[in-house]
C-alpha cells in the first residue's frame, strides 16, 4: 500500500506485508499477550495501557512499514513512549540517561534516512540500495555510521549499552520482560533490513558483535542484581546475532536465534517478575532455597538457562548450531572461537542465576513461607516452555518459515528435509533423535537409581549443613555463592574487562559538556556593553571579509 | 574667500564628514561609556548624526520648498519633502524612545540605585 | 539392532573406564613409589557404594543432579562413534555432529553443579565456581583446534574427520594437537588443571556431599566419561580406529601421557589456571589455526 | 480596504481603552476578546475568499505613498498573530489572577498596539512604514516588559530598549542610504535597483540591515540580551515575544532579503550563521535552571532554526519555516501561558519547584508541547524539521543539517531534563488550580500540535503557496510598480 504524504507528492511512504514483517509481528503479538498476561498481578494507572497501547502500536507501524520515512516515524514513537513507561518506575537519573541514548539514536537514524534520501529523493526500502550506491564515499561511511549508531543504541552493542542495564533494572517488572524481548529486537530488525537492503558493513558488524558477546557475559558473570544480570545477557545475546549477521549467509540463523531469545527472554523475566512478586527481592544475596517453595517456577527457569546456555537438546542449541555453521561457511573461523568462548562462559551466568534464586540456603528465614506464584504468571511459562523444547524437538519446524523471508531478501535458502532435523553443509543434527535419546537415558537412569532409593528424611533444622565444624546461626550468612564469578577478576585479561567501563567515556563526555556550556552560556551574561561591542566588531568583520 | 563652500559637492563632502564623525563620536560613546544616561546621550548624538546626513544630502540650494500654490507648480524645481517628513517622525520616535528610557532608567534608579549599564545584573545566569 | 550397538558400546566403556581408572591408580602410585590398589578395586568399591544407604535428603534436585550426570555421560559416548569405517558401532553419531558433542561434554558439568548447589554446602559451590571458570578457558583453545579440523576436513561429523586424515592430524597439525592436549588435560580433571575435585583444598568438595550410591553413580559416570573423551580424541587427532585393538592402543596412549602429564606437575589455583589456559594454550591454537587454515 | 482593518481596528481599540475600561469589570477584556475575534474572522473569510496568491494591494496616495500588500504569506502570519493574541485575551480573561496588571486599561492599549504593529510589519510593503511599524512593536514591547516595575522587570526592560534604540538606529542608517542611492521608499522599486548599485554601497546597505534586524531576530552575535528580557518580563508577555514578535521581525527581514539582499556567498553565510546560532543558544541553554530563561534560551534556537529555513531560499524549506513558525508559535505560547498558571504564587520558578507541583493537567499540556517542540513525530514541530533537514539534505549541506541535529539533540538533553523533573516520584505539595476556561485553551493549543502534526497535509498546501507568494520577487514587484 503506497500513499504520499504531508501534501507533498515527492514523498512516497509505504506500507507493505511481508514475510520479515509477518515474523516480526508475530513475536511482537506474543510478547504483548503473555505480558498482558500477568499485568492483572500489578496495579496499574490507566495511563500505563494507554501508553502501552501507543508502544505496541509504534512497534506494529515500525515493522509494516515499508519506507524508511515510516519507519523513522514508529522508531520515535516507540522510543517516547517507552520513556513514559519507564517513568512509572525509573529513577531520574537511568530515565534521562535511557531518553538521552533513544533521541540520539532517533536523530542519527534520522540523519541516516535523509542522506539515503538525499540522492534518489526516496525512502522506499527499494530504492535504499540504489541511493545508497549512489553516495559518494564519504557520505556512504557517514551514512553507514549513522545508520549503525542508531541501530547499536537500541541494541546496546557493547559502548552504547550503557542506558540499557539501568533501565532494565529498574523498569518495571511487567516491562522489563516486553523492554528486552520486544524493543531490542526493533534494533535487529533495522539491522535486519540495513544488512539485507543496503549493505554488509561486514567487519564493523564482526568485531562490535564479538566484543559485544565477550564483554557482555564477563559483565553478566560480575553482577548481583537478577535483573542487570539477565540485561547483560540479553546484551550478549544480540551480540550473537550481530555477529552472524555479519556474514553472507547468516540472516537464516541471526532469525531463528531471534525468535529464540524472544522466547526465552519473556520466559526468564517473567519468571523472575514471579520470583519478585512473592518475595520482594530482586537481588541474588537475598534470595535462595526457593526450589522447594517454587518448584515449577524452578522447573521453568532450568529450561530457560538450559536455552540461554545454548544446550541441547532445547531450542537454544538449534539457533547457535545454525550461528556457528554460518561462521564456519564463511570461513570466520576466529570469531566463531570468539563466539564459542563466551557461550561457554555463559554457564557461569547462567548457574549463578538459577542457584542464587533457587538452590543452596537463603540467609533470611522470612522465605520460609513464601508460596508458588500465582497462575498467570505460570501459565505464559507453560506456553513459552512447552515452544522451547517443541522447537528443539524439532528444529526443522521454522526453517519453512524462515526461508520464506529469506527468499523474499533474495537470500541462500536453507537446506530442509524434515522437521527434525536441520541440515548445514557441515553437519546435520537431528533434535528429535537427541531429545528422545536423552530423554530415554535419563528416564532409564533414574528408574535404576530410584530402585536403589532408600528412606531419607529432609534436616529439619535449617543450619543443618556442612559448615567447617562450625555451627551457624542466624548472623551467619548462609547464601554464600550468590556472588560467584568475583574471583574471576584476579585474571588479568577479565580483569580489564571488568574494570573498564563506557560509564568513565559517558561521564567524561557529560562533564566536558557541562562545562563547555558553562563557559558559553557566561556570554549570555546580559552585559550590553559586550554585546554592542561584539555587535560593532562583527559589522567590520564583515565588512572587511567581503571587502577582501 | 569662502565662495567654495557654495558648491554643492563642497558641501555635501563636509555635511558627510561632518556626519559621519559625530555618528563615530556617538558610536564610541555608546561602546565605552558606562553611564546610563550618557549611553542615551550616544545614542542620541548617533541619531541626530544620521538624521543631519539624511537632510543635509538630499537637501538642494537650487530648489525651491516642496510647496504647492498660485506661482508654483513645477515639481522637478521643488526640494523633495520626503526626507524631511521622514526625518520629523523619527525625531519623534526617537525622542519618545529616549524619554521612555530615561523614565525606565530613573524608575530603576529609585529601586536599586544602580546607574551604569554593566552593574545590572540582577539576574545573572 | 541400533539398541543392541548402544548396550554395546556402553558395556565396553563401562569395562574399559574401570580398567584405566585402576590402572590410573596403580601408575600414579608407581610415579608416588607406591603399590598402589588392584586394578578392579575401584569396580568393586562401586559395587559396594550402590549397596549404601543415605538417612539425609538434600531435596530432589540433588538426586537428579547425578542422573543428569549420567546421561550427559551416556549421551557423549552415544554421539561418538567406536570406529570410523565399518557400518556397527557408530551410535547415534550420524543424527548429530561435532559441536553437539561439544556441549554434551558439559551437560555432565551443570547437572554436577544443580545438584551441589542443591545441597547448600559452602564449599560445594566454591568448586562448582572453579570448575565453571574454569571450563569457558579449558574450552577455548580445545574449540580453536576443533574449529581448524572442522573447516580443513570440510565436515562437522566426527566420522568424517576421523576418515579424512591421510596422515594423523596430531601430526599435520600439531601446534592444534598440542593446545587441545592442554585442555585434554583439564578436561580429564588432571592437574596442572585440577583445582576442582582438589581433596587437599577443599576438604569437602563437591565430591564430599555424594556419598553411598551418588558416589557409585558418579564413579560411573566418571568411567563411561573418560572412556567417551579418549575417544574423542582419537577420532579427532590420531587418526580414528576401526577396530578394538586400534581404539584401546590408541586411546590408553593417550590415557598415559595425561597420566604422566598429570603426574609430573603441580596445581595451578583457578585464575593461574585460566590465566596460563587464555595465554599460552590460546596463543598456540590461534598460531595453528592460521598455519592450518591459511591457504 | 479590509486589510487596513488588521492594522486600524487594534490601534482604534488600543486608543479606546480607557473609555471601554469605565463600562464594566471586565468589560475591556471581553471586547478586546470581541475584536480580536472579528479580526480573525476577517482573515479566515479572506483566506476562504481568495485562491489566488495575492489576496489585496492597498495603495494610499499612489505612487508616493503608502501601500500595504495582504498576499497569501503575510495573511498566514497574521491568522497566526491574531489567532495567539485572541487566545491570549481569552486566557488573560480566564486565569482571574487577583492583582496582576493593576492598571488593565494601559495594558491592553499596549497589547493592541504590539498586535497593530505585528501585523503592520508584514503586511507593509514600504521600507520607511517598516521603519515606523518596528518602532512602536518595539515601544510596545519595552513598555510591557517592564510593565510590573519591580527591578527585574525595569532591567529587562532597559535592556530591551537600549538594543531596540541602537537596533534601530541602524536600520534607520540603511534606510537612508537606500533613498538617497534609490530615491525611493518603496520595496517594489527598491528591488528593481537596488542591483544597479555599487557594490560598496550595496554591502554596507546589506550589512546595516542585517545589525539592524539582527538584533530583532536574535542571531548569534547580537542577541546576548534575549535572555535578560525574557528573565524579567512576565511569562504572560514572554508568551507574546515568542510566538508574535520575532515571527514578526523574521518574516520582514526575510521579505526584504528574498527581495533586494544580495545573493550566494551572503545566503550562505547566513545560513552557517543560523546554524552557529542555533548551536550557541542551545549549550548555552543545558545547565539553565530558570524556567523563564531555559525556554529563552530555547527560543533563541527554534528562531535559529527558523532563521536557517528561511535562509535556504527554496520553497521547500520556506514551506519548512512557516511549519515551524507554526509550531513553535503555538508551543512556546503554550509553554509560557502554562508557566504563568504555575507562577501565580512566584515569579523566576527554579526547575526544582517542577518536583512539588501538583497539577497533571498542567504536566501534560507541557509535554505536549516540549514534544513538538522537539521535533517528536506526531507533533506538528516534526514536520517542520523533517522538511527542514530534507531539503537540506538534497541540497547537499551535511554540515548544517548535522549542526542542526545536534543542536536538536542538546536542546533534548535540556528539555527532558525538565520532564524528569516532572516526573519525579515523590510527595507533591504545591497544588494548582487550573480553571475551566485556561483549561480549553491548553487543550485547542495541544489539540492542535497533535493534529497539525498528524494531518500536516490540511495546511500544507497553503504553506506552500505563501513559500511560493514570499520567494517570487517578480510577481510582487509587478504588482506594486505594475508591468
Amino acid at each position: 500500500m503506497e500513499f504520499s504524504l504531508y501534501g507533498l507528492s515527492d514523498i512516497v511512504l509505504s506500507l507493505k506485508v511481508t514475510a520479515l514483517a509477518n515474523f516480526f509481528a508475530l513475536l511482537i503479538v506474543l510478547s504483548t499477550l503473555t505480558v498482558l498476561f500477568i499485568a492483572p498481578n500489578y496495579r496499574l494507572k490507566r495511563s500505563f495501557y494507554l501508553l502501552f497501547t501507543l508502544l505496541v502500536a509504534s512497534l506494529f507501524l515500525i515493522v509494516y512499514a515499508h519506507d524508511y520515512l515510516l519507519f523513522f516515524i514508529g522508531w520515535e514513537v516507540m522510543s517516547i513512549s517507552t520513556y513514559f513507561l519507564l517513568s512509572f518506575t525509573l529513577s531520574k537519573e537511568a530515565l534521562h540517561k535511557y531518553i538521552l541514548f533513544a533521541m540520539a539514536s532517533a536523530l542519527s537514524l534520522f540523519v541516516a534516512i535523509l542522506l539515503l534520501y538525499s540522492t534518489q529523493h526516496s525512502f522506499l526500502y527499494e530504492d535504499a540500495k540504489q541511493s545508497y550506491l549512489a553516495m559518494s564515499d564519504g557520505v556512504q561511511q557517514l551514512f553507514t555510521l549513522f545508520m549503525l549508531i542508531a541501530i547499536f543504541i537500541k541494541l546496546g552493542t557493547i559502548g552504547f549499552h550503557y542506558w540499557l542495564v539501568d533501565a532494565y533494572e529498574e523498569s518495571h517488572n511487567l516491562f522489563t520482560p516486553f523492554l528486552s524481548a520486544m524493543l531490542s529486537k526493533m534494533g535487529l530488525y533495522a539491522l535486519i533490513l540495513f544488512v539485507a537492503n543496503i549493505t554488509q558493513a561486514t567487519y564493523v558488524l564482526a568485531v562490535m558483535g564479538l566484543l559485544t558477546t565477550i564483554i557482555a557475559t564477563f559483565k553478566a558473570i560480575e553482577q548481583e542484581s537478577i535483573k542487570r544480570l539477565l540485561a547483560y545477557s540479553s546484551i550478549a545475546q544480540l551480540g550473537y546475532i550481530v555477529t552472524v549477521l555479519s556474514v553472507a549467509d547468516g540472516m537464516g540463523g541471526a532469525l531463528y536465534h531471534a525468535l529464540i531469545h524472544t522466547l526465552v527472554k519473556l520466559l526468564l523475566f517473567i519468571n523472575i517478575a514471579g520470583v519478585i512478586y512473592v518475595t520482594q527481592k530482586e537481588k541474588l544475596s537475598d534470595l535462595g532455597g526457593l526450589i522447594y517453595k517454587l518448584p515449577q517456577s524452578f522447573v521453568f527457569l532450568l529450561i530457560g538457562i538450559i536455552v540461554l546456555a545454548g544446550m541441547p537438546p532445547l531450542g537454544g542449541f538449534a539457533s547457535k548450531f545454525m550461528i556457528y555453521t554460518a561462521l564456519l561457511d564463511a570461513k570466520y573461523l576466529l570469531l566463531l572461537a570468539g563466539v564459542m568462548f563466551s557461550s561457554a562462559s555463559a554457564f557461569i551466568y547462567v548457574y549463578k542465576l538459577i542457584y542464587g534464586i533457587y538452590l543452596g540456603h537463603p540467609t533470611h528465614k522470612n522465605l520460609e513461607e513464601v508460596k508458588e506464584v500465582p497462575w498467570t504468571f505460570l501459565a505464559p511459562q507453560y506456553l513459552l516452555a512447552s515452544l522451547l523444547v517443541i522447537i528443539g524437538t524439532f528444529p526443522g519446524l521454522v526453517i519453512p518459515y524462515i526461508n520464506r523471508i529469506l527468499g523474499e531478501l533474495n537470500l541462500t535458502l536453507l537446506s530442509f528435509e524434515t522437521i527434525q532435523t536441520l541440515i548445514t553443509s557441515y553437519a546435520q543434527y537431528n533434535g528429535f533423535v537427541v531429545m528422545g535419546a536423552f530423554g530415554g537415558i535419563f528416564v532409564l537412569v533414574l528408574m535404576m537409581f530410584m530402585l536403589l532409593r532408600s528412606k531419607a528424611k529432609k534436616p529439619k533444622n535449617r543450619f543443618d549443613i556442612a559448615y567447617c565444624a562450625e555451627e551457624p546461626n542466624e548472623a551467619t550468612h548462609l547464601h554464600y555463592g550468590y556472588s560467584m564469578g568475583q574471583e574471576l577478576k584476579r585474571v588479568g585479561l577479565i580483569h580489564l574487562i571488568a574494570k573498564n567501563s563506557s560509564k568513565y567515556f559517558y561521564d567524561f563526555l557529560a562533564k566536558q559538556m557541562q562545562y563547555f556550556s558553562e563557559v558559553v552560556r557566561k556570554i549570555y551574561s546580559g552585559n550590553l556593553l559586550l554585546n554592542f561591542n561584539i555587535a560593532v566588531l562583527f559589522l567590520i568583520i564583515l565588512l572587511l571579509w567581503s571587502l577582501k | 574667500m569662502f565662495e567654495f563652500l557654495n558648491q554643492p559637492e563642497v558641501i555635501k563632502t563636509i555635511v558627510t564628514l561632518g556626519a559621519m564623525s559625530l555618528f563615530f563620536v556617538g558610536l564610541f560613546g555608546l561602546l565605552t561609556r558606562k553611564h546610563i544616561v550618557k549611553v542615551f546621550i550616544s545614542i542620541a548624538i548617533m541619531e541626530s548624526a544620521i538624521f543631519l546626513l539624511f537632510i543635509g544630502l538630499s537637501f538642494n540650494r537650487e530648489k525651491v520648498a516642496p510647496i504647492i500654490d498660485a506661482t508654483q507648480t513645477q515639481v522637478a524645481t521643488m526640494n523633495d519633502p520626503i526626507p524631511q517628513a521622514m526625518i520629523l517622525t523619527a525625531i519623534v520616535i526617537g525622542m519618545a524612545v529616549l524619554a521612555l528610557g530615561v523614565s525606565f532608567a530613573i524608575e530603576y534608579y529609585k529601586l536599586t540605585g544602580k546607574t551604569e549599564i554593566d552593574t545590572m545584573n540582577e539576574m545573572r545566569f | 539392532m541400533i539398541l543392541f550397538d548402544l548396550l554395546f558400546m556402553l558395556l565396553v566403556a563401562y569395562i574399559t573406564g574401570f580398567l584405566y581408572y585402576g590402572l590410573y591408580r596403580n601408575i600414579t602410585a608407581r610415579f608416588q613409589r607406591r603399590l598402589g590398589p588392584p586394578v578392579w578395586q575401584s569396580f568393586l568399591d562401586s559395587i559396594k557404594f550402590f549397596s549404601k544407604e543415605e538417612s539425609i535428603s538434600h531435596g530432589w534436585m540433588f538426586y537428579l543432579g547425578p542422573v543428569i550426570m549420567m546421561s550427559g555421560a551416556i549421551m557423549t559416548l552415544f554421539f561418538i562413534p567406536l570406529f570410523h569405517t565399518g557400518e556397527s558401532f557408530k551410535g547415534l553419531s550420524s543424527y548429530g555432529n561435532l559441536f553437539l558433542v561439544l556441549y554434551l561434554l558439559v551437560l555432565g558439568a551443570l547437572g554436577n553443579a544443580l545438584a551441589v548447589g542443591a545441597s547448600g554446602n559452602p564449599f560445594g559451590v566454591m568448586g562448582v565456581t572453579r570448575g565453571l571458570s574454569r571450563l569457558f578457558a579449558l574450552e577455548l583453545p580445545f574449540y580453536i583446534s576443533v574449529i581448524a579440523l572442522i573447516s580443513v576436513s570440510g565436515s562437522a561429523d566426527i566420522v568424517c574427520i576421523a576418515a579424512s586424515q591421510t596422515e594423523w592430524n596430531a601430526f599435520a597439525y600439531p601446534l592444534l594437537f598440542i593446545a587441545a592436549l592442554f585442555s585434554f588435560v583439564g578436561m580429564m580433571g588432571q592437574a596442572p588443571f585440577d583445582v576442582v575435585g582438589a581433596p587437599v583444598e577443599v576438604y569437602s568438595g563437591p565430591a564430599s556431599e555424594f556419598s553411598g550410591k551418588f558416589l557409585a553413580l558418579l564413579m560411573s559416570q566418571s568411567a563411561i566419561f573418560t572412556f567417551a573423551k579418549l575417544v574423542l580424541m582419537v577420532h579427532l587427532f590420531l587418526g580414528g580406529a576401526s577396530g578394538f585393538v586400534e581404539l584401546l592402543a590408541k586411546s590408553f596412549g593417550l590415557f598415559l601421557f595425561v597420566i604422566a602429564f598429570g603426574a609430573m606437575y603441580g596445581r595451578f589455583k583457578t585464575p593461574q589456571s585460566i590465566d596460563f589456559l587464555l595465554k599460552v594454550p590460546t596463543s598456540i591454537a590461534i598460531v595453528g589455526l592460521i598455519l592450518a587454515t591459511w591457504s | 480596504m479590509s486589510s487596513t482593518l488588521f492594522i486600524a481596528l487594534p490601534l482604534l481599540f488600543g486608543f479606546a481603552t480607557p473609555l471601554l475600561s469605565r463600562l464594566g469589570k471586565n468589560a475591556l477584556a471581553y471586547t478586546s476578546v470581541l475584536m480580536q475575534l472579528s479580526l480573525l474572522g476577517l482573515a479566515l473569510s479572506l483566506l476562504l475568499a481568495h485562491s489566488s496568491t495575492t489576496v489585496e494591494l492597498i495603495s494610499i496616495a499612489a505612487p508616493l505613498g503608502i501601500s500595504f500588500v495582504l498576499s497569501t504569506a503575510s495573511l498566514l502570519m497574521v491568522l497566526l498573530f491574531t489567532l495567539l493574541m485572541t487566545l491570549f485575551s481569552l486566557y488573560y480573561l480566564f486565569q482571574r489572577r487577583a492583582n496582576a496588571y493593576a492598571n488593565e486599561s494601559k495594558f491592553f492599549t499596549l497589547l493592541n498596539m504590539l498586535l497593530a504593529a505585528s501585523i503592520g510589519l508584514v503586511l507593509s510593503s514600504d521600507i520607511f512604514n517598516i521603519y515606523v511599524f518596528f518602532e512602536i512593536a518595539g515601544i510596545s514591547a519595552y513598555i510591557l516588559s517592564a510593565y510590573s516595575k519591580t527591578a527585574l522587570a525595569l532591567e529587562s526592560g532597559l535592556k530591551y530598549l537600549l538594543t531596540g534604540a541602537v537596533a534601530s538606529i541602524f536600520l534607520l542608517f540603511a534606510i537612508v542610504l537606500i533613498y538617497l542611492h534609490v530615491g525611493s521608499l518603496n520595496l517594489a522599486v527598491i528591488a528593481e535597483q537596488f542591483q544597479l548599485l555599487p557594490y560598496n554601497v550595496k554591502l554596507l546597505i546589506s550589512l546595516l540591515l542585517l545589525i539592524g534586524f539582527g538584533f530583532k531576530v536574535e542571531v548569534f552575535p547580537l542577541n546576548f540580551w534575549v535572555t535578560d528580557v525574557y528573565q524579567g518580563s512576565t511569562s504572560l508577555v514572554n508568551a507574546l515575544f515568542s510566538g508574535i514578535v520575532v515571527k514578526a521581525y523574521l518574516f520582514v527581514f526575510f521579505h526584504i532579503l528574498y527581495l533586494f539582499l544580495p545573493q550566494g556567498e551572503f545566503t550562505l553565510f547566513l545560513l552557517y550563521l543560523g546554524g552557529v546560532s542555533m548551536l550557541v543558544a542551545e549549550v548555552a541553554g543545558l545547565r539553565q535552571t530558570n524556567l523563564k530563561r531555559l525556554f529563552a534560551y530555547s527560543s533563541l534556537g527554534q528562531v535559529a532554526l527558523i532563521f536557517v529555513a528561511f535562509a535556504m531560499q527554496n520553497i521547500q524549506a520556506v514551506q519548512a519555516a512557516f511549519f515551524i513558525v507554526i509550531a513553535h508559535s503555538l508551543a512556546k505560547f503554550m509553554l509560557f501561558l502554562a508557566l504563568a498558571s504555575l507562577e501565580k504564587t512566584e515569579q523566576n520558578m527554579h526547575i526544582d519547584r517542577l518536583k512539588q507541583i501538583d497539577s497533571p493537567f498542567l504536566m501534560v499540556m507541557m509535554f505536549l508541547a516540549m514534544l513538538s517542540l522537539l521535533g517528536i513525530p506526531l507533533f506538528v514541530g516534526f514536520v517542520g524539521k523533517f522538511l527542514l533537514l530534507k531539503s537540506l539534505a538534497v541540497e547537499g549541506m551535511l554540515t548544517l543539517l548535522v549542526m542542526v541535529v545536534v543542536a536538536s539533540f542538546i536542546e533534548a538533553i535540556y528539555y527532558f531534563k525538565l520532564m524528569g523533573y516532572m516526573l519525579h516520584k515523590g510527595t507533591r505539595s504545591e497544588k494548582v488550580e487550573v480553571s475551566l476556561g485556561e483549561k480549553m485553551i491548553f487543550v485547542s493549543l495541544g489539540l492542535s500540535l497533535l493534529l497539525l502534526g498528524v494531518f500536516p497535509m490540511s495546511i500544507a498546501g497553503f504553506l506552500q503557496n505563501a513559500a511560493e507568494v514570499l520567494l517570487d520577487q517578480t510577481a510582487y514587484i509587478t504588482l506594486l510598480v505594475g508591468g
